[in-house]
């Protein structure tokens, strides 16, 4: 169900958004478009099919790790 | 909008269009010397039309000229052509001057023709247009030129009290469909060597008058350009209401909101004039349209200037409040009473929920029904006659009303919500605001139903936006809210005394800004000192 | 730009599929619950709602005489799950977002209120403006039965009851979730709630004539404030040393107390402005607390022969007597809060931590054995303003 | 250029101020109180003082990088691959923090409003009017800025006013009872989630109409915006004392549930929620409109208007995964999430001003040699 409505919604995206491009020739726009809409549309179906994602901050935290414990222990 | 555009012109394709067009161009072929074959032609190219009138007669006694009028019937006045046409030319012609050596022509017109406006027509295009526009054609045996005589005479409505827009202090004159009338109106309003007409024929069939008035110095001379420019990129067949030339000149057709002002009220012209804004008159209609138009215009009434002006800012004030109850009390119902009952006040609530016991659709139902059934009612009494209008209303009381509400359908509550909806929807000064305000009611209460208060702001949200992004030739639409100038506000939400509002709206012109050079008035000193 | 129609459309669309789903709930499918008791029974709670008829309340068409409103109870494990289980018995969801009062019955207050204050914090359909008060010497669900005339809600009743007693009489106070669970985290300071009594016989009280007749058999009445330690009812303070804490807590708007004249008859004095401040300090690392009461008050009734209310040396030895009426029944007060309950009502834990931050950090720990015996010195200031529509009363002429 | 709207000094004086209540207003309050306790309008304090002072570094990079955006100025500076990188990493932290933003909506609706609602739906609509208002463009932004902001001010005052009666200062008592620091802790998230975020008009500093004036514009708002958040703060710890301040969620909101005048004035919590979904709908549109200018900057597109309903898409679809539950985001939240922003409100204008600046003495010192 909900990945017939991320469908729905991709095609209508595109039924808005290509023909113009195309009729002004904004090849690059359209390469852009092509990929934000794949991008999307992975993360929709990641939505879809409740794929499990551990931890989608990690990196910031990972990052982020050092500085936090420092200040942490500074101003405790 | 292209997207929009291209599916309508396709949808509404034209199959003749690029074909010539079908109306038959006149040719402009010049007069014949001959009077007869004159008279043939003409009656050829408008097919003997009944209602045209042609009167061939003798000029003089001893030297006859071969002569003959036409006019319109109807159309020209024909007891001035009885006194100052056949009169002067049949009787009272002294006899020697008519010699067939010396110009005639001239002579009639220089010494005899007891009439103003006198033109010379030399080919059958323009004398045909002014002909069928009611003036009397006059044409001698032997020149290939004729005269047109202006007597135009027709019956049309008296100027008569404003219907739509009633004041109850001020002028009660409104416009009539005559555009000389109109224009006469707005004259006798303002006697400035300054306030120019211009004149131009739009519609390929129907040759209507268009005119653009404005103040010249006050104007800023960039709209006055662009008026021209889109009035000039109209090819249509014909403009029957002042209607057709807003939908061809206005910037965004694509939103719920007017963004031309018209009126019928010659005193909300001339003021109109006098902030620097051009006005455009179309004959045939009682309706002048205004622009640039800036939303706030829909707002004031011409009372508001007549009245005090603490009274004038209280009601304008009230106005934008009925704009939003009108706009969102019955969507505001349905989301609080299904999604926020923890808003109310519990022996509100207690009462609303008795008085919904047993109704048996939900709310947002119950509210669709019933402002489909007050809009359905409303539009039936504007189009019957005055008589049974009423009795439709009573009808939409009673049974809509309290029946409905008897037979358990619907709550009170829901019925007086949609009343206040509907009186306050009323309050709007200009009716076309008034109808955007009932076409977006709707959607508000469907994002309402499915979002609850969520929804009711996202809807405001985008209202908002889309209203920030029109203008109006070349005004933004909302100015002088956004961009806020704080000058201009003197006559937006509050209406300042007449002595602070001396300054011309900054957006719409730039020079000329002085307005009012009086200041406020001095309290008499007390005069009984010593 | 381009497009707004479309993407119009396309949220016209998602408005159809989604209106009427999720969170909508009809005016006529709510059960409002006005009053709700809790219970504890074994280790189940008892949870019982009040719910409005409203048609009864509102409606306009009067059917058979039907009572406003309806009790209904079930038992759980768990407050939330208890609540829930009621939909078995109502036909409608419980909605409790115009809750009143909250009711908790004696034997719960005393093993511990905290386990059934978390869920009426957390649930989001909750507000913070009903009162919580306790059901001395009974249970919770009894006091929910009670019709009461002149408010045809009971729980409205005890909610505006409530109120107004707090505002004339102040041996009441208005405690709501909020102020409740602040004084229950707090270690300087220890909730107090009102109790509940019903007079008379229950199976009386819920029927219809209870408010048939002039002089209701059962009624529901306040009586003294419940002392916690913690979060466990531990005791009762009686009517007046119910009014000294609110005096000390600065609830009293308006009161009315009565002192002795030198005859032995009695005066009694409006008290229309009271407010105390209390100072904390550290005598070399020992706390002690000062109270400075004051208080303005209108003579409201003499029945004293001879008092001489012309002469303002009268007023001024009144005002010494009610000084050491009020004053007197300030310490025993505080002292039997200190010594019977061993439970800081009044904040003067609060008190400490304000004036001394540093010392506190010391004491707060083992704060309630310091408050046993902590030195408290009372000092009131009471003036008497207006004697009402005559001076001397009529008494003195008759022999 | 691809924008060619223009933006007054007010409006962007205005839209600073928006996009500072922005979100802080709903979920700085706990997360500054829950170090500072009472003391917390202390770290606001601080926090607005550093903020005026980054904000004023901003107003030096646009006379340093005169008509670039935050985006071609990276690329100026650091050459075509490290800026290519760079800039990458700065789009990605605009697409970030609008997520963020995006979860708290749906957070918030779903808490406060419609409990039970799903979220994709309230993502969507949500969106729509962000993606409207990006296809506008900055200047009707700008406009739609001016139209609403007196409604905000206006009913913040009325709501703050209508509270009064339940403050009491004894709440705020005793002040810095355990010294300095953990104020300073509390003043860090604030600084950074309420007076760093302004960095987001690096990119659009370029279109305000009268240049000269924008180091004025933007510190006001600034000023204006820091004053409600603290207003704020100080209010729901005058009115619910720090710990309830700390343990509610929303604490500003259930301020506005408490609000009873004589009985009829009450229940008014709707207006707040109003009040934030503007802020809420101002901060998100700004960074989503950094993000899709900033992208078809960096690829030399011609039209950026294509790119908003694919990135929405990205968005709505984003927001519900970037964090399990409300728990691990607002762990995040406080401890990392904040260093983040720093890391591309501070360090990174910092370090492109150092850049400039050493450029302009390089230059200076080749002049005098020869």
């Amino acid at each position: 169900m909900d990945l017939v409505v991320i469908l729905i919604v991709v095609a209508v995206i595109i039924a808005v958004e290509v023909p113009l491009m195309w009729r002004k020739k904004l090849i690059e726009e359209l390469w852009v478009f092509s990929f934000l809409l794949l991008l999307g549309t992975f993360f929709g179906v990641i939505n879809a099919f409740h794929i499990p994602v551990s931890n989608p901050l990690g990196w910031m935290i990972f990052i982020y790790k050092p500085v936090a414990d420092m200040v942490n222990a500074w101003l405790a | 909008m292209g997207f929009l555009n291209r599916t309508i012109t396709k949808i509404f394709k034209n199959p003749t269009l690029g074909h010539p067009n079908p109306t038959r161009e006149l040719p402009k072929e010049p007069l014949k010397e001959n009077l007869q074959d004159n008279i043939e032609h003409i009656k050829k190219t408008l097919g003997n039309s009944t209602d045209l009138v042609v009167r061939d007669f003798f000029i003089g006694s001893k030297h006859k000229i071969k002569a003959a009028i036409f006019y319109t019937d109807g159309l020209a006045d024909s007891k001035a052509i009885q006194d100052f046409i056949l009169e002067s030319l049949v009787l009272e012609i002294p006899d020697l001057s008519l010699v067939p050596e010396n110009d005639n022509y001239s002579l009639l017109k220089n010494h005899m023709l007891t009439v103003g406006d006198i033109k010379d027509a030399t080919e059958f295009h323009s004398l045909l247009t002014s002909l069928l526009s009611g003036d009397v054609i006059l044409l001698l045996d032997g020149y290939a030129k004729g005269f047109t005589i202006g007597m135009r005479g027709w019956k049309d409505r008296g100027v008569s009290e404003s219907a739509t827009e009633t004041v109850i202090r001020g002028p009660k004159e409104a416009f009539t469909e005559s555009l000389r009338t109109n224009t006469a109106l707005i004259r006798r309003k303002i006697k400035d060597p300054n306030l120019w007409l211009e004149t131009q024929q739009i519609g390929r069939i129907t040759q209507t008058d268009v005119s653009i008035m404005y103040i010249k110095g006050i104007v800023d001379d960039g709209i006055v350009q662009e008026v021209h420019t889109r009035l000039d990129r109209i090819d249509i067949d014909g403009i029957l209401e002042s209607g057709y030339i807003e939908e061809l000149i206005e910037d965004e057709t694509y939103t719920p909101f007017p963004t031309i002002h018209h009126t019928e009220r010659p005193d909300v012209i001339a003021a109109a004039l006098m902030e620097g804004k051009v006005a455009i008159l179309v004959d045939g209609t009682p309706i002048v349209m205004t622009v640039p138009t800036t939303f706030v215009s829909f707002m004031q009434t011409a009372e508001d200037y007549y009245q005090r002006a603490d009274v004038g800012t209280l009601v304008r004030m009230l106005r934008y409040f009925c704009i939003f109850i009108s706009l969102l009390a019955p969507s505001l119902y349905v989301a609080i009473t299904t999604f926020h009952q923890e808003m109310l006040p519990t022996t509100l609530l207690i009462s609303l929920a008795a008085q919904r016991e047993g109704v048996p659709l939900p709310a947002f139902i119950e509210a669709l029904l019933m402002e489909l059934a007050f809009e359905i009612l409303r539009e039936a009494s504007v189009r019957m006659p005055q008589t049974i209008a009423q009795s439709v209303s009573i009808v939409g009381t009673l049974v809509i009303g309290t029946a409905a509400v008897d037979a358990g359908i619907v709550s009170a509550a829901m019925l007086i919500v949609v009343a206040v909806t509907a009186i306050s929807s009323f309050v709007l000064p200009a009716f076309d605001l008034a109808l955007t305000v009932r076409m977006l009611r709707f959607p508000m209460m469907f994002l309402a139903a499915s979002f609850g208060l969520f929804g009711i702001i996202i809807g405001v949200i985008a209202i908002v936006l889309h209203m920030c992004s029109l203008r109006s030739f070349g005004v933004p639409y909302m100015s002088p809210f956004a961009p806020f100038n704080l000058a201009d506000q003197k006559d937006t939400f509050f209406r300042m005394p007449r002595w602070a509002m001396f300054t011309r709206p900054k957006l719409i012109n730039q020079k000329n800004m002085v307005r009012v050079k009086s200041t406020p008035p001095e309290k008499p000193g007390d005069l009984t000192e010593e | 730009m381009k497009r707004r129609a479309l993407l119009l459309c396309v949220v016209i669309l998602i408005q159809l599929f989604v209106t009427g789903c999720w969170s909508r709930r009809e005016l006529n499918d709510l059960a409002i619950a006005v009053g709700i008791g809790i219970d504890k029974i074994g280790d189940q709670y008892q949870v019982s709602a009040q719910v409005v008829l409203p048609s009864q309340i509102a409606g306009s068409k009067g059917g058979s005489p039907q009572s406003p409103v309806n009790l209904y109870k079930a038992t759980g494990n768990t407050v939330y799950e208890a609540l829930r289980k009621i939909t078995t018995l109502s036909p409608r969801k419980i909605y409790i977002s115009h809750l009143r009062i909250l009711v908790l019955g004696e034997d719960l207050a005393k093993e511990g209120i905290s386990s059934v204050l978390d869920f009426m914090s957390r649930d989001t359909d909750t507000r913070n403006d009903y009162f919580i008060v306790v059901a001395k010497d009974t249970k919770a669900e009894d006091t929910l039965k009670i019709l009461t005339s002149l408010e045809k809600i009971p729980a409205v009743r005890l909610f505006s009851s409530l109120e107004t007693s707090e505002k004339q009489w102040a041996p009441t106070s208005t405690v709501t979730l909020g102020t409740l669970i602040t004084e229950l985290v707090s270690k300087g300071k220890n909730p107090v709630l009102t109790g509940v009594v019903i007079n008379g016989n229950v199976d009386v009280g819920q029927t219809q004539k209870n408010v048939e007749t002039v002089d209701s058999p059962t009624e529901l009445k306040y009586s003294g404030l419940a002392v916690f330690k913690e979060d466990k009812l531990i005791g009762w303070l009686n009517p007046e040393e119910s009014k000294v804490y609110n005096y000390l807590t600065n609830k009293v708007k308006s009161t009315v107390f009565y002192i002795q004249c030198p005859e032995g008859k009695k005066v009694s004095l409006d008290v229309f402005e009271a407010h105390s401040k209390i100072k904390g300090s550290m005598h070399n690392d020992n706390p002690e607390i000062s109270i400075e009461q004051h208080i303005e008050s209108d003579i409201g009734e003499v029945q004293c022969r001879n008092l001489d209310l012309t002469n303002p040396k009268t007023i001024t030895e009144l005002e010494q007597i009610a000084n050491h009426k009020v004053v007197h029944l300030f310490e025993t007060t505080i002292k039997k809060v200190q010594q019977e309950f061993k439970s800081d009502i009044f904040g003067f834990g609060e008190v400490i931590h304000r004036s001394n931050p540093q010392a506190w950090k010391k004491l707060k720990d083992n704060w309630d054995q310091t408050f046993v015996n902590l030195p408290v010195s009372v000092k009131t200031d009471i003036k008497i303003r207006q004697l009402g529509k005559v001076t001397n009363s009529f008494l003195e002429e008759m022999k | 250029m691809l924008e060619k709207g223009k933006l007054s000094t007010r409006q962007l004086t205005i839209l600073v101020m928006l996009l500072t209540i922005g979100d802080s207003i709903l979920v700085i309050p706990p997360s500054t109180t829950h170090y500072a306790r009472q003391n917390a309008w202390i770290s606001t304090l601080i926090g607005m003082v550093i903020g005026l002072l980054a904000i004023y570094m901003y107003s030096r990079f646009i006379k340093l990088y005169p008509k670039l955006t935050l985006i071609e100025a990276i690329q100026k500076a650091f050459g075509k691959w490290l800026g290519t990188v760079l800039s990458l990493m700065t789009l990605m932290f605009f697409l970030i923090v609008t997520v963020g933003s995006m979860r708290e909506v749906s957070d918030f609706v779903i808490a406060e409003m419609l409990p039970g609602t799903p979220i994709p739906p309230i993502l969507t609509l949500f969106i729509l009017i962000v993606i409207m208002a990006t296809r506008l463009g900055i200047e009707v932004l700008g406009r739609t800025g001016e139209i609403f902001t007196p409604m905000i001010i206006i009913l913040f005052l009325i709501l703050t006013v209508a509270i009064v009666p339940q403050m009491d200062i004894v709440r705020i008592l005793p002040i810095l009872e355990d010294g300095i620091k953990p104020v300073l802790r509390g003043s860090i998230s604030i600084t950074a989630y309420t007076f760093l975020e302004p960095v987001v008009f690096l990119m659009v500093l370029p279109y305000v109409s009268q240049q000269q004036k924008i180091t004025k514009g933007l510190l006001l708002g600034c000023l204006l915006g820091g004053t409600i958040i603290f207003l704020t703060l100080t209010v729901s710890i005058l009115v619910l004392g720090p710990d309830l301040t700390t343990r509610d969620i929303y604490p500003s909101y259930n301020i506005a549930r408490r609000i009873s005048i004589g009985g009829f004035f009450e229940r008014v919590e709707a207006l707040i929620a109003l009040q934030w979904m503007l802020t809420l709908f101002i901060k998100v549109t700004l960074f989503f409109y950094a993000f899709i200018l900033g992208l078809s900057q960096l690829l030399k597109l011609k039209e950026y208007r294509v790119l908003t309903l694919p990135t929405g898409l990205i968005l709505v679809s984003l927001a519900p995964i970037i964090a399990p539950n409300f728990t691990y985001y607002n762990t995040v939240f406080d401890n990392y999430w904040v260093y983040y922003v720093i890391t591309f409100g501070l360090v990174l204008p910092l370090v492109l001003l150092g850049v400039a600046m050493f450029r302009r003495a390089l230059s200076k010192d080749l002049k005098s040699q020869n």
